[in-house]
């Protein structure tokens, strides 16, 4: 039978340069089922294809630098086509201002450090996600840090604003700490939680007031 | 603390008014990106508003970089004077959106307060504007850029579907500009007073 | 006589957005004596004159928002005149970005917590003062935390950042405890301690290293 109808499912940009969209494509009716993402760009009439189905994998849209526009709405239609006919799915509005979702921050290093004259905290360190441009204002990053005993059930978060290293003083001593960094554009979302790293806070390490 | 070298040097720095100024726009973005997720949670939920909305800017006019490259290879002079060019186009239609649904009772509180936050924030963004490019580009102010709006009717007259319409299409546009030029502003920042890199 | 030099003693904002002024008069010179505070904005030379004698009492100037910039610094005179000459104080220079005094954080509130796998701790949380535009971020404040036995003479203080939640460990079992909590904005003045509250510190509460 004709093919069922597609559903464009999501829309995300990891650094308000590029973006891709993936749809759903629905049921191909038993037959080969060819699938069309076509778009336009507000301020225009002429209707565009995809310009790289690969990079990103399957039902995917790539748009590289050259293809995107910021504060300007893409009207997006993904049409599924087979020997019985095609089935266009509903227009997908996007602004890629509104979709920017960074990849999580890399390389997190923890360590425990014990100054002369202060009392002893762990210092966490990061960096910012590869490809995101925050040197000249383009995109400003803002960090959250969370973090808990190993068994313990509630993560405890801090606010680290645009900082990539925070010191944590109250701890409990002798336990596995796991800790995890995100981050989050000014204007979008925020990124999945990176990868967890792991720490044992020494026994002498004294109990404070968080 | 303020001028501790006395008369002489009392003068607040580029990077005092660009800093203020980024603070300024973030913010005042944050409120109206608040006040138009509450319009369309409130009113334009499955409606499909967007499709509307398209090519519906007043400010659209005014021709601004569309993507990075753009912006950081538009001269700043040019860059300043967009943006503020974009806030003097804003002056009238906030004027009137504030005065409008301060008389609608069917409007919420929270977003009438925010309306009349973004206004009076908005007011004070373009006072720093013109001193900031007073101390960039002395000689550089260009009135031409402004855009007329004309988008009062659909605010007041018709049914209540297209004065909805009406309203979201404003509320959307505000969106659009006030990221426009909290972006542009944060580029501005890292060139003049950070020499590009921030 | 002339009337003695009136000295400004301080200005302060509570959110950046009004500001008021306060100054001693000095000697009156024994005569009816009439106080004028002036000033003029960085690089103008237009000389305006306060706005507004009544508002915050006597011998203060308040500028609301329509008189209030913070694109500028305001140099700012007070002169005293009478039948016998006049005396004009030291300019005081404003910049309102630096002068935010806020008003005290509130609702306080105080909780004894027993988390199965942890010690238990004495959870204090609050909220902003209502006036700062703490929730679109326009002003960031910080705060610190004061504790003490109610018999006992001298406080404990706690920073905690950004945070409106803090968790005191370490305490007296059996104890009344006074809390109290201030705030200041990053570049600014710390408010007047809040409400003081009080709590009963269970008696099975085990004390802590600290």
């Amino acid at each position: 039978s004709s093919p069922g109808k597609p559903v464009i499912l999501k829309c995300r940009s990891p650094e308000k340069e590029t973006f891709t969209c993936w749809w759903n494509p629905g049921s191909d009716g038993g037959l080969p089922t060819n699938y069309t993402l076509t778009y336009h760009k507000e301020g225009e009439k002429i209707i565009h294809e995809c310009p790289d189905y690969q990079s990103r994998g399957p039902n995917s849209c790539f748009f590289s630098k050259k293809y995107t526009s910021i504060w300007t709405i893409y009207v997006i239609t993904v049409t599924a086509t087979n020997q019985m006919g095609s089935s266009a799915s509903d227009p997908h509005y996007v602004d890629v201002t509104y979709i920017v979702e960074p990849n999580p921050p890399m390389n997190l290093t923890l360590d425990i450090k014990r100054p002369e004259d202060r009392k002893p905290y762990l210092w966490i360190k990061w960096s910012p996600p590869t490809l995101v441009d925050i040197r000249s204002g383009w995109l400003i990053l803002q960090y959250e840090i969370r973090l808990k005993p190993e068994k313990a059930a509630e993560w405890e978060t801090h606010f680290a604003g645009q900082q990539t290293q925070f010191k944590i003083f109250s701890l409990y001593p002798g336990q596995n700490y796991l800790v995890q960094v995100r981050c989050k554009p000014d204007h979008g979302f925020w990124s999945n939680w990176g990868h967890e790293n792991i720490i044992q806070i020494p026994s002498d390490f004294t109990v404070n007031d968080t | 603390p303020a001028c501790a070298g006395g008369a002489a040097n009392c003068r607040l720095s580029l990077q005092d008014l660009f800093t203020r100024a980024v603070a300024l726009s973030d913010n005042i973005y944050k409120v109206a990106e608040d006040a138009f997720r509450d319009f369309q949670k409130t009113y334009a939920t499955g409606r499909e508003f967007i499709s509307r909305a398209i090519n519906s800017c007043h400010t659209s006019s005014i021709p601004t970089p569309a993507d990075k490259d753009q912006a950081l290879n538009t001269e700043s002079g040019t860059l300043l004077n967009m943006v503020r060019g974009l806030l003097r186009s804003w002056e009238d239609p906030l004027q009137h959106l504030t005065t409008t649904v301060r008389d609608m009772k069917e409007f919420p509180a929270d977003m009438i307060r925010r309306v009349q936050e973004i206004e009076y924030k908005t007011h004070q963004l373009r006072e720093g504007m013109e001193k900031i490019i007073k101390q960039v580009e002395p000689g550089v102010i260009n009135d031409d850029i402004f855009a007329a709006w004309s988008g009062l009717s659909s605010l007041q007259e018709g049914d209540k579907n297209s004065r909805l319409v009406g309203f979201y299409n404003l509320f959307h546009c505000l969106r659009r500009d006030t990221n426009k030029v909290d972006n542009y502003l944060k580029i501005l920042k890292c060139k003049v007073v950070h020499e590009g890199s921030c």
